[in-house]
């Protein structure tokens, strides 16, 4: 019983992805962001994309090749501060942003892939920034009603992938992308190397293949990974 | 049920495991199927206390590689652990492509009493209720009456259920039979049954079509 | 900046689970199953315990050396097929049982370790056995509040432990325990092999050490891990 | 500001960690506190982005270790990596004992603004809101006036609230200050400072007691 293989070609992956479609999309900063994913989806020009990100990177990187296309019509983020162009596209309402507490970003995506229909916190109880959001009571406390995130497609950055889609991140570039695997209908993920099945570890796999749908190699390291600014 | 007719169910069961799928086998006769699946077919199968990838029955067990039925089981090139939490993510989030489950009743709707015989037997649902209700196909196997001789198909059921209407096929070691908006159909009979026998063995309505049927 | 040293005797670290209170207990039949934490809380008698397991052990295993000697009041538990003497007493109403559905368990367990109030699943919906939960809607679905399921304390199975209390799991022996790890106000770690900080790789760490308070050498490799019945 | 009293804000606030504490440092100024932390003390520093055990700034930097302010930072024996989810559990579930959080405006009840300064600056609040209401103690470092020279630490903050009321502690380049039942209190003074040019420059209330005040 050999596990299934779901490698693919980078522009047949990322040309499943279709014109408003939502897209997750890996990475805290430089570390764990695909950047080939977004070069090719930039390249194959799809519209009117819901990007569900921690952030926008900085200028001139990742999300904003996206945002400069005019790919994006709605960001969902935690914070876009080290990205000027993102907070000047904000101002002027050429694009969509929703501010997501980061922690309640990461939850309200990993609820979506756990099947879940949301979770219940009390983060921003009894503040403005709460307005707009349901309010119920779970065994004497107040929380918020903070719907699963679900989106069409992940996009992903891996260290190492084998053939099945079992991937394992390096260091801090694992960030959202276990959670957005899980997440999203279906998950494309890039992979520095790609190793035979049963050349990983099966404890040391940080996202399980069930959670993958093609896995695809970086045609080149470009520049944007190895940034190294002191 | 005779070893035979048994290991005649396990077989026929086997093959509505197709390539590609990710499958789930429940605790009890389900989890026998997999020493009847073809070596080479491609499928990741899914164990709910922490496996991807499950392989093989041990030959060399491993004190800490169970399946969840508690057999020791074996890794493949590409196994996978994780917690429980992630496992039934695996479930509740739609990535279990088929599971077959155990039953105490199963009926001609597709609803399946597995968990609880109130008063008598109660060993708690374990995964049972979220394979049932989430994985993408369901499928039950069962013997195709108790050891009282009462049919375990029935009509509707009296136990309280694990999942209503989500079972669509039923493997026992008299029949395949499907759920079907018209009722039950039975679609393959054990060979040397006759259909007539296979009635009298069920609870409840069981729709024949004309043509010949497959034996197994 | 080294990192904190919680090594702790196993004997100290039982005596701090007082009379009354809520233990979760890892393991999914044998792997996983701190026999040597529960048999030492078994010698020390506390009383009243409720014990949040996925299952009861086998007679004569584990959590039924804490039934035989009295000292559970109530069982939390995905189900108990495979021990005999548990589903007596229940009937014998010598034990409180409340079955939760596997996954449930798991996920409610994870949501008091997430600082969530709770989660909100459509399991068991529109089902006799969804009874007496309260429904609500999250963007146009119905499903049930499922509460955080919170513990004073945690006792767990490790493979291997660093003095600072990152934990390792084998194979299938991971199952609850790094959710019940995340959920307990105090976790009690007992490991096969404890060995120094630095000498467990920084991406195999399966319950990062903030989680865990007291990392228990085992005394001995008690039989009942050891079983291999074929 | 300048760069010595930059440092010395630095080196004060980075004596607030304790040993034995899981430690979360802002974006911005409360991430370089961990250069002057001692190197024997024994804490863990907890980075949002999925780190617990940073080690400091990395002499050779791994272009995928980062912490949370963009810093690249390095591993220590004992660190572990983890996701994003897991990393705000650990908020969530109160195992942060002291998060310092930069501000753009403190009040004197506790209150932090740190997220949003409408139509001007719109950030977003990453981790920010988590950290200020779950870390069992907060402490603020911030320059103690802005750079029009207006007070930072006021009697009501005029923009949008991160968290209300859960600042113990505010570190500034002039002073260090407490938030208590009785007010904002002046503990530590800058040296070569009066109390009346700390008054001067802090938009609320500053409590002083009566004995000697230290300095640092």
């Amino acid at each position: 019983m050999p596990l299934p293989d779901k490698t693919c070609g980078m522009e047949d992956a990322v040309s499943r992805i279709f014109d408003g479609a939502t897209v997750m999309i890996g990475g805290f900063g430089v570390p764990g962001t695909p950047f080939c994913l977004i070069r090719e989806l930039v390249r194959q020009g799809t519209k009117n994309l819901t990007i569900v990100k921690n952030d926008a990177n900085k200028p001139g990187m990742g999300v904003d090749w996206l945002l400069a296309s005019g790919q994006v019509r709605k960001l969902v983020v935690s914070h876009i501060g080290l990205n000027a162009n993102a907070v000047r596209m904000m101002n002027a309402r050429e694009v969509e942003v929703e501010f997501v507490p980061q922690g309640l970003l990461a939850e309200r995506i990993r609820a979506a892939g756990a099947g879940l229909l949301g979770v219940v916190s009390d983060i921003m109880i009894d503040t403005p920034a709460g307005a707009g959001r349901t309010q119920v009571e779970v065994a004497g406390k107040r929380g918020y009603l903070e719907p699963a995130l679900t989106a069409d497609f992940a996009l992903i950055h891996a260290e190492r992938a084998d053939t099945f889609g079992n991937l394992c991140f390096a260091a801090s570039a694992r960030n959202f992308n276990p959670l957005m695997c899980m997440a999203a209908r279906h998950t494309i993920a890039e992979a520095e190397t790609i190793v035979p099945q049963g050349a990983i570890d099966p404890h040391a796999v940080h996202a399980p293949g069930p959670f993958v749908h093609d896995v695809v190699a970086m045609p080149e390291l470009l520049e944007a990974y190895g940034v190294i600014r002191l | 049920m005779s070893s035979g007719s048994s290991e005649r169910m396990l077989r026929r069961a086997a093959r509505e495991v197709q390539a590609g799928m990710t499958v789930n086998l429940g605790i009890g006769l389900p989890t026998q199927i997999l020493a009847y699946l073809p070596p080479d077919l491609e499928v990741c199968m899914h164990s709910e206390n922490g496996i991807a990838g499950v392989g093989p029955i041990a030959l060399n067990p491993d004190r800490n590689l169970i399946d969840a039925g508690g057999a020791y089981v074996s890794v493949m090139p590409g196994t996978a652990f994780f917690d429980s939490a992630t496992s039934f993510a695996m479930v509740r989030g739609g990535r279990i492509d088929l599971t077959m489950l155990g039953a105490f009743e199963v009926s001609g709707t597709g609803d399946l009493a597995s968990w609880i015989i109130p008063g008598k037997f109660t060993p708690g649902a374990g995964g049972a209720i979220e394979l049932a209700q989430k994985a993408r196909r369901v499928a039950v196997i069962t013997t195709h009456v108790d050891k009282a001789g009462r049919p375990k198909i029935v009509e509707k059921c009296s136990l309280p259920l694990t999942a209503k209407g989500r079972v669509s096929r039923i493997f026992t070691d008299m029949a395949v039979c499907d759920v079907t908006p018209e009722g039950l159909r039975l679609v393959e009979i054990a060979e040397g049954l006759s259909v007539g026998e296979v009635r009298q063995a069920t609870g409840t309505v069981l729709l024949v079509g004309d043509g010949p049927l497959a034996t197994f």
